[in-house]
């Protein structure tokens, strides 16, 4: 029973989707073509067959109604799963998440909390140009009121979800595109996990390289490369964006005293920075080499394969700041 | 504990609770002690040790017996 | 498509809606009902002009947006809902707050910023919430409120609940994308909401005719296959009809309506506006329909209230008033120490 | 002047509407000011007649300002004397406003006491209202006030900083953060450490490669390195600055430090009865010594004779703000330390027992943090186990007294005439003589004594 299955991301998160769907009658999904045409990455194919089409509700491309309208079927005792195709499109409903999502428990002085999961794709990686590709979860992460997650594996896929619906708070899933088709095996009793704690992804000794999402397994392939040439790299996945589990964070550079910090949003004021920050204020004296970071170059995403593979982090840049921080 | 086991122990407390006093130049019958400059403190973290190491729980009943290294020898080696 | 439209209702034209009722007598249930709606406007009016007094000692701090000439809209909208209706409001909410049943007191302290405020002081003037009282809150983006409107319907919708979600905004929001993102979704699946635009003819400080180009509100809510019709703002007993005929409406049809209620507001967009972008006769001109005079007058001519009795209201009000003023200044503040809860629900997560 | 929003501190009144006897009613516009933003017509909230304008056309006034005063209409009824003027509008100085003041979250300035008008003042002529003493009521700061102020003459400016010239262009070594603290644990001069990192950074590595060259008992390094030697060499030259740096604080204790001596010999039966009991149940990690009843005893006596327990600076006594005691403890290589255990009266027995043990250990390893070596209220030192019978010791500048603990021996000692053996020790005082008199320190030290006798209290 318990033999681990052969699954995808994809999979993973649709099951999640659809476990959740089982558990809770107040959970519905919303968002553009996630019924019929079975969401824009097929997360959600096969859905409305199984759920009907009032649980499983396309919108129309109104970013800022449906996300609105998530926020009040919250606050009206619902638990909806709004998903927006990609973080771009997020911005759109702007003032939705951060105006009323985020401020609603504060500014009502502790009435109205928004039991909301928004879950959107996030990431470059497949030459879809300036509008399509960007990493705004760092962004995200800057705004008290909101939790920010970002799935990098199947577990997680699995299981961040109903942990997500649980909680009293309007929580973000970023799933970064590039992650749909990873495959992987599951075991099929695989359930809800902790959205609170950063994970330990490879232990090491030498030096830690910090990753999230999209650029875990970038992280995770340097090592083996580093590994090979004798330096024992620690890769640890953020995995929770906000709050961020300094705990984990600093007991690593407690133990390496050396750190890359990878991350595909754009260096200047990124969650890189962020975690830089918080790595300088509680273990400064634990560091013994300057903070590394491999961020996305400053540009708008473009769209020919090569500019695009210079514009991200990749391996090569990460085994090569890691070789920085022991040289 | 044979009076070898013995040695052994004494001369492990005593590299952890005074890593630069020498044992070696320590006359068996001398006052522990005095020989090496332990304080209260040090003897209480010797003997710490050598209960550890013995395996056995050692009371201040006993410190009189571990006034030499000769006498501390005799008394582990005795249980 | 519209039942009874009306068009361009205007000032110093009396509504079509609002037709003198009987010469009830002064002790019949609807000369009380009466009484109570004058109760309330004068309720909000006094509890304004307070507030501005305040405002200007220093008391009151941030936005103040008074509602000062509007108090119809909110007394008669607020006659068609129950208990079980939500409520989504504007940052010029103080009327609609007042009338729902959250206590002056519990307003003022929240005006004050104290802890005893209906939102616990956090929000202030632009953000009073009750749950108790399904009063979804002040929003102060303009258009922000619409969306989440929306979702309540849909929850009630799909919880079988029989409310309907009254959403308030103004002939501001109506240029605003989220308006036309929600108008649509709303219709499109039938959601139980009953919109109510307050035309007060200024957005901020740009004229209607500045703004939009179709003035006609109500007919652009038309437009997304929504029955909508313009009503007298100024008249409370025109509002309170039309409210009722709407809200029926919508709990029987289950399909959104809208009303656009025309009024205006006599004060400043805010108290610290200097109000240059009007004239001054318009605004004497509008205060010749003033609602309270407006009832009041027809009820002293029906037998229905006396001069006494009038002045005995304002008088009890005041009291009370200057009690929720007492009250708040001696309410304690919020502990800084507290200042970091609310942001996340407490508990394990 | 009425605030008309948070941003507004000033306005200037532009035109009267009203002049004195006019009469107003709640809500007619008085007076027009212009803002930061714009001309804005203002209302009266008061009904009366105008009594008084009091600013005059053109003039810039703080928010809070009286305008104008109007007579109520009921005060021409009674008696025009008798009449309570009403301001104009009501600044945010009323009774009730400022009494409720919202609590400042952050140390704003302390002018909180001075009206709006009054900061303004300052403001302009350039006086600091900390400064300023206040004669109006309940201390308020009054106009005379910042204008006496203003007239005073001034303190000098202080002198620019002095910038501390750096020798030569010799740049800053760069050391990583953690070699950084790892040297100053381990004692190492990081002057003498060659890096090996980037642009000739001292790293960890660095660091630990130098202390293990350092070790007396180390073979000779085999290879090149100048390092070893150096560090070697650094480690004689950091034994001599010690003792150094004792000589010239105990040379300027005696030189300064007019000392007194006491002793008392207490009887140690109660408190050794009690460890013995104590330790036959303890495990043997958490067993006590005698060290840890006496530091016990001392730092409680503190607080029934806290005018040992402090410093004298500036020809005053200051107390301590708590019972830190200075322990001193000798190191191994030869010198001395004195770290403290802070707040040491608050600790239990058994507490107090592993911060000793904690800190001995430390000291030893070089481990002390810098707290520990700086905020000692008054020095124990305990020479007991070196087998002399008292210690008279010589007091830490700017500490007031030292209390020394000779070796718990068997003594014969009288008790109800009776003669027998027992185990007592002698315990000592030094304390500084302008600071307190041998009357206060005998009390302590019989204090010290009466608490020995209760073991189990302490």
């Amino acid at each position: 029973m318990s033999t681990p299955q052969p699954t995808t991301y994809r999979e993973a998160m649709r099951a999640a989707i659809r476990d959740a769907l089982q558990r809770d009658d107040r959970v519905f999904l919303m968002g553009e073509d996630v019924g019929r045409y079975g969401g824009s990455y097929a997360v959600s194919l096969g859905l409305l067959e199984e759920f009907g089409p009032e649980r499983i509700r396309d919108t129309p491309l109104s970013e800022s109604a449906f996300v609105g309208a998530g926020i009040g079927a919250a606050l009206g005792g619902m638990r909806p799963i709004v998903e927006i195709m990609t973080v771009n499109f997020s911005l759109l409903a702007l003032d939705q998440i951060i105006n009323n999502a985020a401020s609603l428990l504060h500014m009502s002085g502790g009435q109205f909390s928004v039991p909301l999961v928004i879950r959107m794709a996030t990431g470059a990686g497949r030459q879809l140009a300036a509008q399509h590709s960007h990493s705004l979860e760092g962004w995200y992460a800057h705004i008290p009121g909101i939790k920010i997650l970002a799935p990098a594996t199947l577990e997680d896929a699995r299981g961040m979800l109903w942990t997500a619906l649980e909680d009293p708070d309007p929580v973000l899933i970023f799933e970064h595109a590039s992650l749909y088709n990873l495959e992987g095996t599951l075991a099929p009793d695989a359930g809800p996990v902790d959205i609170s704690r950063a994970a330990v992804r490879r232990a090491g000794a030498d030096m830690t390289v910090i990753a999230y999402g999209g650029t875990v397994g970038k992280a995770l392939s340097a090592a083996g490369e580093l590994a090979a040439a004798g330096i024992d790299a620690e890769v640890v996945d953020l995995r929770t964006l906000r709050p961020l589990d300094d705990a984990t964070i600093i007991a690593s550079i407690r133990k390496t005293h050396r750190v890359v910090l990878v991350d595909e949003g754009w260096r200047s004021g990124s969650l890189a920075a962020e975690v830089s920050a918080r790595i300088t204020e509680q273990a400064f004296y634990d560091l013994d080499a300057p903070v590394e970071r491999v961020c996305t170059a400053e540009v708008p995403i473009p769209y020919p394969r090569h500019l695009e593979d210079a514009a991200l982090p990749q391996v090569p840049g990460i085994v090569a700041a890691a070789r920085r921080t022991v040289a | 504990m044979t009076p070898q086991q013995a040695r052994d122990a004494i001369a492990g407390a005593l590299r952890k609770i005074a890593p630069d006093a020498d044992p070696a130049t320590v006359s068996p019958d001398a006052d522990l002690r005095d020989a090496l400059g332990l304080d209260s403190l040090d003897f209480l973290g010797f003997v710490e040790e050598l209960s550890q190491r013995a395996g056995r729980r050692i009371d201040e009943d006993d410190y009189p017996q571990l006034a030499t290294l000769a006498s501390t020898i005799k008394f582990l080696s005795r249980s | 498509m519209s039942e009874a439209r009306t068009r361009g209702t205007a000032p110093g034209r009396p509504s079509a809606q609002s037709p003198a009722r009987g010469r009830a007598a002064a002790g019949s249930p609807d000369a009380a009902h009466r009484r109570e709606l004058l109760r309330q406007m004068m309720l909000i009016r006094r509890f304004e002009e307070k507030t501005a007094e305040l405002y200007s000692g220093g008391e009151i701090r941030g936005f103040l947006h008074l509602y000062i000439g509007e108090e119809a809209v909110a007394v008669g909208i607020n006659q068609a809902l129950t208990g079980d209706d939500n409520i989504v409001a504007t940052y010029r909410e103080h009327g609609y707050a007042l009338v729902r049943g959250i206590s002056a007191d519990a307003v003022m302290a929240e005006l004050f910023g104290k802890a005893t405020g209906c939102s616990g002081g956090r929000g202030g003037s632009m953000h009073l919430f009750d749950s108790s009282r399904r009063f979804y809150g002040g929003y102060a983006i303009v258009g922000g409120g619409l969306p989440l409107a929306a979702g309540l319907a849909l929850a009630g919708k799909m919880r079988g609940d029989p409310g309907v979600t009254a959403c308030i905004f103004g002939d501001g929001a109506v240029a605003e994308g989220e308006f036309h993102e929600t108008m649509n979704l709303a219709a499109l699946w039938d959601l139980p909401v009953l919109f109510c635009c307050e035309n007060n003819r200024y957005a901020m400080g740009t004229a209607l005719e500045r703004e939009h180009a179709q003035t006609d509100l109500a007919l652009r809510a038309e437009s997304y296959g929504m029955t909508a019709w313009p009503v007298d703002g100024m008249d409370v007993l025109a509002v309170e009809q039309a409210a009722r005929r709407a809200a029926e409406a919508v709990r029987a049809g289950g399909r959104p309506h809208f009303l656009e209620l025309r009024t205006y507001r006599y004060r400043a967009h805010s108290m610290y506006d200097p109000d240059r972008y009007r004239d001054k006769a318009e605004i004497e001109e509008w205060k010749k329909r003033d609602p309270i005079t407006t009832l009041a007058d027809r009820m002293r001519a029906a037998g229905e209230i006396t001069d006494d009795e009038f002045a005995s209201i304002d008088d009890k009000l005041a009291g009370e008033i200057a009690e929720s003023v007492a009250a708040a200044r001696a309410a304690p503040w919020e502990p800084a120490e507290d200042l970091e809860k609310f942001v996340y629900s407490p508990g394990p997560s | 002047m009425p605030s008309l929003g948070a941003d507004m501190d000033e306005g200037t009144l532009t035109e009267w509407l009203v002049k004195p006897g006019d009469k107003v009613h709640k809500g007619d516009i008085i007076a027009v000011i212009d803002t930061a933003k714009s001309a804005i017509e203002i209302e009266s909230f008061h009904t009366g007649i105008v009594d008084r304008l009091i600013v005059p056309v053109g003039e810039t006034v703080p928010v809070g300002t009286v305008l104008a005063t109007i007579t109520p209409p009921e005060a021409e009824a009674v008696t025009t004397a008798a009449a309570q003027p009403v301001t104009v509008p009501a600044g945010p100085v009323t009774a009730a406003a400022k009494a409720e003041a919202p609590p400042k979250v952050t140390g704003e300035q302390p002018a909180e006491a001075a009206s709006p008008l009054i900061r303004q003042l300052a403001r302009r002529l350039g006086v600091d209202l900390t400064a300023v003493r206040g004669t109006g009521r309940a201390g308020e700061i009054t106009q005379a006030d910042v204008r006496r102020a203003a007239a005073a003459p001034r303190p000098a400016p202080a002198p620019a900083p002095v910038t501390r010239e750096k020798p030569g262009v010799a740049a800053r070594q760069p050391v990583t953060p953690l070699a950084r603290r790892l040297a100053a644990e381990l004692g190492v001069d990081l002057a003498a450490v060659t890096g090996t990192g980037p642009g000739g950074a001292v790293r960890e590595g660095d660091v630990r490669r130098a202390t293990a060259a350092g070790q007396p008992t180390a073979p000779a390094a085999p290879l090149p390195r100048q390092a070893p030697e150096r560090a070697a060499r650094t480690a004689a030259e950091r034994a001599l600055a010690m003792r150094q740096a004792i000589g010239r604080l105990m040379a300027r204790s005696k030189r300064e430090i007019p000392h007194y001596y006491l002793s008392n010999t207490v009887d140690l039966t109660a408190v050794m009865n009690w460890l013995h009991e104590r330790n036959r149940e303890l495990p043997v990690s958490g067993r006590l010594v005698p060290a840890a009843l006496l530091l016990k005893a001392t730092a409680l006596a503190l607080r029934r004779v806290p005018e040992l327990n402090g410093y004298w600076q500036d020809d005053h006594f200051n107390p301590g703000d708590g019972i830190h005691l200075g322990v001193a403890i000798s190191l191994r290589g030869g010198g001395l330390v004195t770290p403290a255990i802070h707040a040491a009266d608050s600790l239990t027995v058994a507490e107090l027992m592993g911060s000793l043990k904690d800190l001995v250990t430390r000291a030893r390893a070089g481990r002390l943090r810098r707290a520990e070596l700086t905020e000692a209220t008054i020095t124990v030192t305990n020479l007991g186990d070196q087998g002399v019978e008292a210690v008279f010791g010589v007091i830490y500048p700017p500490q007031v007294a030292l209390v020394g603990v000779g070796r718990p021996a068997e003594r014969p000692f009288a008790t109800s005439g009776l003669v027998g053996a027992r185990p007592v020790v002698v315990t000592t005082l030094s304390a500084d003589h302008r600071a307190t008199d041998g009357f206060t320190g005998a009390r302590y030290l019989t204090t010290m004594a009466d608490l020995l006798q209760r073991p189990e209290e302490l």
